[in-house]
């Protein structure tokens, strides 16, 4: 990732013809592309596109990769949800502070954001629960809160809406909204509701 | 040899046999010092294995787990060969000394703490690993994290690594030098009543570490909830 | 420690009669339980070849502590016991165990200690080196295992008006071997039968103080265990091979037997070629 | 004397020194048969403790666990008590063989296995043995499933076993007796090499019994990578 | 579960006022409801209503409930797929033949049958690839061939359309199709596709 050309008005993303290749197969190839600061994109495209591989390599997971790909944002600022979330065992609120936590926030702002956070996506009722018996939805939202709850100059949300119910949707096009200063991305097999992001880009299937 | 065996224990427990209470004692305090300086080193090792590349680590991994297999006697010579007057650290003079066996016993605590955590911490779900470097953890919280998220593997690794050292003889007779109220330790006195034809004692002396170490079963057990219930 | 009368039927034996047809008759098998310094000294490795070959059977030879080994006796487990306790001998032939004690040898127990010799109990008996190692508190390493050899330290200290406590009397609790290991590595005195010191004495640096006296006389016998224990107990064989033990051949093949140049045992059934 | 005992391991090898030979194929081949035994009946048992529900179920798993605490010495004098003659199975005429070995190794390997296993199988995605039900599989495709879903820890269960019985000394000296060319194994040839004060050979002994332990360490790794393979 | 009333004309499965409580809450309610035999059926709700726990009931996992639950199928002619599905580690094609190989279906037949599911769901390219390396919508796939293939009595499906391409969503209303013998139930928490369903029931929040 080498520093951007213009520095002045230089994008959060700048995409020069990046391949990722697994098993001697093209899995992700995005042509020239640039995702402006602030802005929220959707990202939608076939099963198997190479979708998540693309989020992987913006949030610094994937590193091999051809092309290139400048994020004007340390690894550290990008946060990324899996398709498939991972709650690490404990409770809802334990998962929320998580990145609290590694921000080194004070306890009492860490508790108080959680919440907030968790109320925006409709799961702070469950806030005490352990997160082994959480429905599929209440998971992905606690996924969501633990990430949004940091704030991140890149937000990488990988099929967010999968399991969620029409308000769930609303909570989170309302939580994005929050997140002014994030650059979010959002992936999707199907086109996403038109009130979400600002612009979309297509994958297609190698 | 049973029945006579289980009576005799309960006499010595019962009367408080002050020899049978320090070799007790002292086959408990050892274990545990040796199991807690094997569980931060080899936790340690098995984290490094499990989460670092660096060339030669899938030769590392399967010498400790080679490790294992390495016999307590060897140990048990190795470390005479090392702390004998004649050796390397004879100065310190500790051959025969509880030291010592707490030494040897490191040795033989370590590869199975640092193999059988590798194991639990490469079975974690990969997700995980990447959640936690996407939120932000560092270096501490990350190791946390995932010995939480492998805690149940964990705590048999290091119960598997006490049993081992609680029940191991070799080391402790070839360094320790099973001298009475000194370096003497159940295993050893079990070893001794048998050679000396006592074998009802010898049982005996086996059965009162077969109830310590249901105490520290229990309570690795109890430990590794609390722990998981801790830090989160 | 009598000798019963059951001894005298040597012919009797079926395993001189190997089967007809079979390839590989079975092999008869005697069970002998005998002290680790017994099996250390290596006199059994010359002994028992010697009889298995001339009787085509075959000697399992179960090194263990003197305590064990009579114990695997009483059990009837064996058929027979190579020690050298003589007071424990006797309470198993008293016992009922054995029907059979043949004394076959002895040689001597050495008092051992530093170079320095800070006790200066060279030149002293046993039992007045053992009194000035107590009365100056110095290191001495005991067995403390019940073995023939702590026995006779034992009864070296009772004859010695008992022995003192004192904080460096240390108690090994392990084999002739490894407690000489010890007493070297601390530099201590100690109490050793002759086969050991002999394997030994060139990996130590402790020297002899005090050696060949009578009260330091370490006698060897063998005992046939009592068949009524079990049917299994091949006593015709292990009377056989006490028959054999105190024979001229082997009595000779004990006398000549050298370590390191150094004869190790002296013979009891030899009189009249026994020095000494 | 580690110099020497390299040098002396390597000059038995050469010259294929017959008594060594013997004592090393002995202690492999018994290592193998009871650890394959414990194998059978641990896994079972870990199985079953991990996925049937009855009455006394957690004590089990505990006893198990504590188990794995049984000194062999203890496990050598229980195994004598019932082989000597005036034991139970006396009639066998088993102690003092090959075979009195291999039963009280398998005592010791068996808690080592089940408590593993039982630790891998309880660690399983509990979709795993839904998914398993629900497409109908039978008890022995979900056996064979389980264990293939946790097959690195139970690999790593099973080299534990393996390396706890072909290094352990109590049980092979008090049943088997350390008979030459009949019972002797590698590590009763090392006790006795270390009694007799002859350290190198000692340590010499011990080395090739840690060059076998890497061979089967690896045959273990392969075989359950292997295994994964095959029955899918 | 007892015997049903009418056992002539009787349905699929007959539900009277199961409730299953769990932590001291009810986490899912049903009233008197029918499902007729061989009808498709859409289960939709908020999430968190209990969609995925009356399948599990349904499906014989979940065996702790109140009320009556009265299923015209043995559990083993019944599947289940979860919403987030596990895969054996293991090829796609043995994981497709999974329930074939318990069924003792003969070699030849098992991959002829499970070939011809990864087609309906398009990822027969995949047969031979492990699992691991699967994308989101390439596991949901994989899943749905290898419970499709078994044409139970009784299909399962919660929210099997979560990650899907349209593309895929097309397939999942062909392949269902297939299957006529099949009673069909399944969850979304958002409303679907009309054509795919005949009927809807609708779970509420608690
Ligand atoms: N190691 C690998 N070898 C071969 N192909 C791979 C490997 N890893 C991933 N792939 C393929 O890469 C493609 C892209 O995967 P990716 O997860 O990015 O897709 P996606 O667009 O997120 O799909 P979905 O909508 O299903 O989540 C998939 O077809 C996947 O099978
Ligand atoms: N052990 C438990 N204790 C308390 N509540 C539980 C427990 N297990 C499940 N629940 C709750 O039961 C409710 C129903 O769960 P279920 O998974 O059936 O919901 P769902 O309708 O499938 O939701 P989704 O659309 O999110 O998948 C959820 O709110 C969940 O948190
Ligand atoms: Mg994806
Ligand atoms: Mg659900």
């Amino acid at each position: 990732m080498t520093s951007p050309a213009q520095s002045t008005t230089r994008s959060m993303i700048d995409i020069t013809d990046l391949t990722v290749t697994k098993g001697g197969q093209t899995i992700c190839h995005v042509a020239n592309t640039t995702f402006a600061h602030g802005s929220t994109v959707g990202i939608t495209g076939p099963n198997g596109s190479g979708k998540s591989t693309l989020l992987r390599v913006l949030a610094g997971i994937e590193t091999a990769f051809a092309g290139e790909c400048v994020v004007d944002a340390a690894v550290k600022d990008r946060v990324f949800v899996h398709q498939s979330p991972y709650l690490f065992s404990g409770t809802v609120l334990s998962n929320v502070e998580y990145g609290l936590k590694a921000r080194s926030t004070s306890r009492s702002i860490r508790q108080e954001q959680a919440v907030l956070w968790l109320e925006r996506f409709g799961v702070a009722h469950l806030a005490r629960r352990s997160v082994e018996s959480l429905s599929g939805g209440e998971k992905r939202r606690t996924a969501l809160a633990r990430a949004c709850v940091l704030q991140p100059k890149l937000l990488l949300l990988d099929e967010p809406l999968a399991d969620l119910d029409p308000a769930g949707i609303d909570s989170v096009a309302q939580s994005l909204n929050k997140l002014d200063a994030s650059t979010i991305l959002i992936t999707s097999p199907s086109p996403l509701p038109p009130d979400l992001t600002q612009a979309t880009i297509s994958l297609r299937q190698e | 040899m049973i029945r006579e065996g289980i009576l005799e224990a309960l006499q010595l427990l019962l009367r408080r046999d002050a020899s049978v209470i320090d070799a007790a004692t002292r086959s408990l305090w050892i274990s545990i010092v040796a199991v807690i300086a094997a569980t931060v080193v080899g936790i340690s090792a098995g984290l490094l294995l499990a989460r670092k590349r660096f060339p030669g680590r899938s030769l590392l991994v399967l010498l400790l787990r080679v490790g294992m297999s390495v016999p307590t006697v060897l140990i048990g010579l190795l470390c005479y060969g090392l702390l004998s007057r004649r050796g390397t650290l004879g100065e310190l003079e500790l051959l025969y000394t509880p030291t010592a066996i707490i030494l040897g016993e490191f040795f033989l605590a370590l590869p199975i703490v640092a193999t059988l955590t590798h194991g639990a911490i490469t079975r974690l779900d990969p997700r995980a690993f990447e959640t936690a470097r996407t939120l932000g953890a560092g270096p501490l919280q990350r190791t946390v994290t995932y010995l939480r998220e492998a805690k149940l593997a964990i705590a048999l690794a290091v119960l598997t690594a006490f049993s081992r050292c609680f029940t191991e003889l070799g080391i402790a007779m070839m360094v320790g030098g099973n001298i009475t109220g000194r370096t003497r330790t159940l295993t050893t006195a079990t070893a001794l009543e048998t050679a000396r034809g006592e074998f009802a004692s010898g049982v005996a002396m086996s059965l009162i570490l077969l109830s310590i170490a249901m105490l520290v079963t229990l309570a690795i057990a109890l430990l590794s909830r609390e722990a998981a219930e801790q830090v989160s | 420690s009598d000798r019963q009368p059951t001894d005298g039927k040597p012919e009797s034996s079926k395993t001189a009669v190997p089967h007809a047809s079979g390839s590989s008759p079975p092999e008869s098998v005697l069970k002998v339980a005998s002290t680790t310094s017994t099996r250390d000294s290596g006199l059994l490795d010359v002994l028992l070849p010697e009889f298995e070959k001339a009787n085509n059977c075959r000697i399992d030879l179960i090194a263990v502590g003197t305590g064990a080994a009579l114990k695997l006796g009483e059990a009837g487990d064996v058929d027979a016991v190579l020690v050298h306790a003589r007071s424990a001998e006797d309470k198993f032939m008293d016992g009922g165990h054995g029907i059979r004690h043949e004394p076959i040898m002895h040689n001597f127990f050495i008092i051992a200690g530093p170079a320095a010799d800070p006790a200066q109990a060279k030149g002293h008996d046993a039992v007045s080196a053992l009194q000035k190692v107590a009365t100056g508190e110095h290191r001495f390493v005991s067995r403390g295992d019940d073995s023939g050899t702590h026995k006779r330290e034992q009864s070296l200290w009772l004859k010695a008006e008992g022995r003192p406590e004192w904080e460096d009397y240390v108690e090994s609790g392990q084999g002739m071997g490894p407690t000489l290991i010890m007493a070297d590595e601390m530099n201590a005195y100690v109490l050793t039968d002759e086969g050991t010191w002999l394997k030994q004495s060139d990996k130590v640096q402790l020297v002899p103080m005090v050696k060949g006296a009578d009260d330091l006389k370490n006698p060897y016998a063998m005992m046939v265990v009592n068949p009524d224990k079990s049917s299994a107990i091949n006593a015709d064989l292990a009377n056989k091979f006490s028959d054999f033990l105190i024979s001229k051949r082997a009595q000779e093949l004990i006398a000549n037997y050298e370590i390191k140049g150094q004869r190790l045992f002296h013979p009891d059934r030899l009189k009249q070629e026994t020095p000494e």
